[in-house]
Order: structure tokens, then C-alpha cells, then sequence
């Protein structure tokens, strides 16, 4: 059980900030695959990988890796704050 | 090491004095701050930050603790506001303070590189016409590799 | 731009404060405030700063006009003290304006290289013990090759 | 006639803020021999040049300047201010 999360576009477009999802994915590129062959919505989201960046636990990491122990994976586009 | 993330409005000059006083000895005190533009065709109603709470502290503290390792600081503050914004209100600001006006300034501008593209912040500009998340720029990424 | 010249204190939060409402859609301000340090011992009873009236003015102005040329700057502040100071007494600060926070920083920068060794202001620290001409450093002198 | 200026330490230990001075020096080196004649306590500030500055007119120069035409010169040490 992971919880995921979206940000910015990426939670307009799958149209939900969080939800808890159940997975046996190993990466985080598994998990996007799962997500993708759910609805449209997932698909559309994640078209593009390099307009999205993903944290694990809150650090930012890459989509090759690993979820072992994660309890929290968010998606987002490149941040602009500042 | 002061870090703010937070909805309501602050006082910039208010926090560079209280900032400055705090830091005595330093000599050196560098600030910047960052305020809302109005879009081009100046019809600007709000802009929105949206922000991931808990990563957004633990992603400056991680970006303040750096700055500190790499520089001699007397101190450092950031403040970064989320919510909803009008143009000209202040979005955030860094200050750093150092007996050495380089370091304070080198510091000042690592935090605001990292912030920029570290920080898990969104813009979203919201005009009459439509809402439009600001999208990064490949020179903030760049902006990087300098550090 | 703003280049004061001046006996009296200043508050630099308000000035900053001043500043950013003036300087409207500019979204990046840079400050540089420098403070009287201490003596190493602590027993700095004033410090005071001479300077070369009619020259000091002129010469600030050449250096802000000289930044405002090589960068896109909405505004530049400048306000330097003369006169008797305390320890923790702002001395000066520098504020830039600016679209871009590439710009404010490097203009801050610059303006602060060139006061250092370029406008006529001339430091001595009376302590109990004695009173001492703050001396040049030659890392200042050096800063100006950056430019 | 020139007028001559002298700020911090070159002021302290010239005794004086300023002074006209009748001269047919044609640069700022001469006028500083010219100086240096006059008495100790002239020769002891212009001893060493490598650690003064001279303005004509409000402006940085160098002691090989020409100083046709100038009214104002002024010695002090390197700067310090900011």
C-alpha cells in the first residue's frame, strides 16, 4: 500500500490529490505503468516523463527507482517557486 | 537558521531588520525577495501557489543546511508564502549574513538557484482570460551546475 | 535611482520596503546592507567614516550608472553614512531592481565591489586603547577583475 | 593655484584638510616633489606613493597625470568605505 500523490497539472489532470494504491510494482516506472493502463486520465498524466519529476518519502529521486520501503511517491511538474 | 513556509502575507523590511539584528557581528547582510509580476497584458487577479507540505520545509531545511556547510554563516532566513497572491505582493525572500560580504552574497544566491528548482512550489497565473501554471525555465535548471 | 549621501542613520528595512513599492513588476530584489563590526575585543567605542564631499556622490553615481548600463535594472538605490557610527550601526546598503534575480544579484554585486574601493569613504576605529585607519585589502582590489 | 586636499591618515599627518598651493608643477608626481621639499612632515606622507591615491577634479587619476587645467587635487590612502 502506497500513497500516492499528485501536484499542480499533474493532480488537474488525474483530477484527485492523493489516493492509496495498492501495488506490487517495484519502481517507480513500474508503478507508472500501472497507473497509465488504468484510465485515460492516468495515461494523458504521464505521456511525458521528462515533464515530470517524482519524489519518494519526500526526496526527489528517479523514476528508476526503487520502491522498496516507500510509503508516499508524488508526482509533479519541474517546480517554480522562488 | 529561520525557515517559513506559510499563507499569510510578510514584511520584508520588517524582517530584514529583525533578521539584521539578530545576526550582530556579521557586518554583511544580503537579502532578496521576490515579488508577483503582473502578466504582460497587466490583467493579472491572482496567482496561486500551490506547495507539498512537509517535503517543502524538509526540502529548503536540506538546501539552508548546505548553504551553511559550504559558506561561514551567521545566519539565514527563508521565508516562502502559498496560497492565493496578488501582483506586487512579496512571494518570498532569503537572507544570509557572514562577517564576508561574498559569502553572504554567494549564499543568497545558491539558496534562491536551489529554491527555484528544489523547492517543491507551483505557480499558477490566473487572469480574466484563463489559468496558466508558470512553467519552468531550462535556465533555472542550468543555473545549477554553477554550484 | 537613489544615491544618498548622508550623516544621519537610515532604517534599512524601511528603505527596502521603499524600494520594492517603487520599483512595481520589477519581481527580483537584491540588498546588500553593511553593518559596523565589533572589534575583535570588543571595546569599539565609534567609528568613523570621512569622506570626500562633491567626489563621493559623483563617484557612486558613475558606478550606478555604470550598472544600470550592463543590466537590465528597473531601479538602484545607494545610501552610505558619514560621520560617527556605533558597533551594529548600518553603515550603507545597496538595493537593485529587477525582472530577473540573475541580474539584481550580479548588479548588487558590482556595486558593492566598486563602493568598496572606488568612492571615497575612509574608516577609523577608535577603541579605549587607540584609534586605527581601517586598512584596504587587497582581495578588494582584486574583485574589481571579476567585473 | 591649486587646491589641495588631504583625507584620513595623509590629513592627519600633513597636520591640515587643505591648502591652495602656487605650483608650476606639470603633473601630480612634481607637485608631490614639490611637497615633499617643503617639509618632514609632507615627506613622511608622500613616502611611499604605492600606498596613496590622488583624485584631479574629483576623479581617480594617477600620479603621472598632467595637471593643466586642474584646480582640485586631493592625496588620501585606498579606500575603504562600503
Amino acid at each position: 500500500m502506497i500513497e500516492v500523490m499528485y501536484f499542480a497539472w499533474v493532480r488537474e489532470r488525474i483530477g484527485i490529490p492523493r489516493e492509496t494504491v495498492e501495488t506490487n510494482a517495484k519502481t517507480v516506472a513500474e508503478l507508472v505503468e500501472e497507473l497509465r493502463a488504468r484510465e485515460e486520465r492516468y495515461d494523458v498524466a504521464f505521456s511525458d516523463l521528462s515533464a515530470l519529476r517524482v519524489a519518494i518519502d519526500q526526496d526527489l529521486t528517479e523514476f528508476s527507482a526503487s520502491l522498496e520501503g516507500a510509503r508516499e511517491v508524488a508526482f509533479f511538474p519541474p517546480m517554480t517557486g522562488g | 537558521m529561520d525557515i517559513r513556509v506559510q499563507g499569510s502575507p510578510f514584511d520584508a523590511g520588517a524582517e530584514l531588520n529583525a533578521f539584521t539584528n539578530k545576526a550582530q557581528g556579521a557586518g554583511a547582510i544580503v537579502s532578496f525577495s521576490g515579488i508577483v509580476r503582473d502578466t504582460a497584458a497587466g490583467d493579472l487577479e491572482k496567482m496561486v501557489i500551490e506547495h507539498y507540505p512537509g517535503m517543502t520545509e524538509r526540502a529548503i531545511t536540506t538546501i539552508a543546511e548546505e548553504a551553511q556547510g559550504r559558506w561561514n554563516l551567521a545566519d539565514v532566513l527563508v521565508i516562502h508564502r502559498f496560497g492565493e497572491l496578488s501582483a506586487n505582493d512579496p512571494i518570498m525572500m532569503v537572507a544570509t549574513a557572514s562577517r564576508h560580504r561574498k559569502a553572504a552574497f554567494e549564499a543568497a544566491e545558491f539558496l534562491m538557484d536551489f529554491l527555484k528548482s528544489r523547492a517543491p512550489f507551483w505557480k499558477k497565473e490566473i487572469t480574466g482570460k484563463d489559468a496558466v501554471w508558470v512553467e519552468s525555465k531550462d535556465h533555472d535548471e542550468d543555473a545549477l551546475k554553477r554550484w
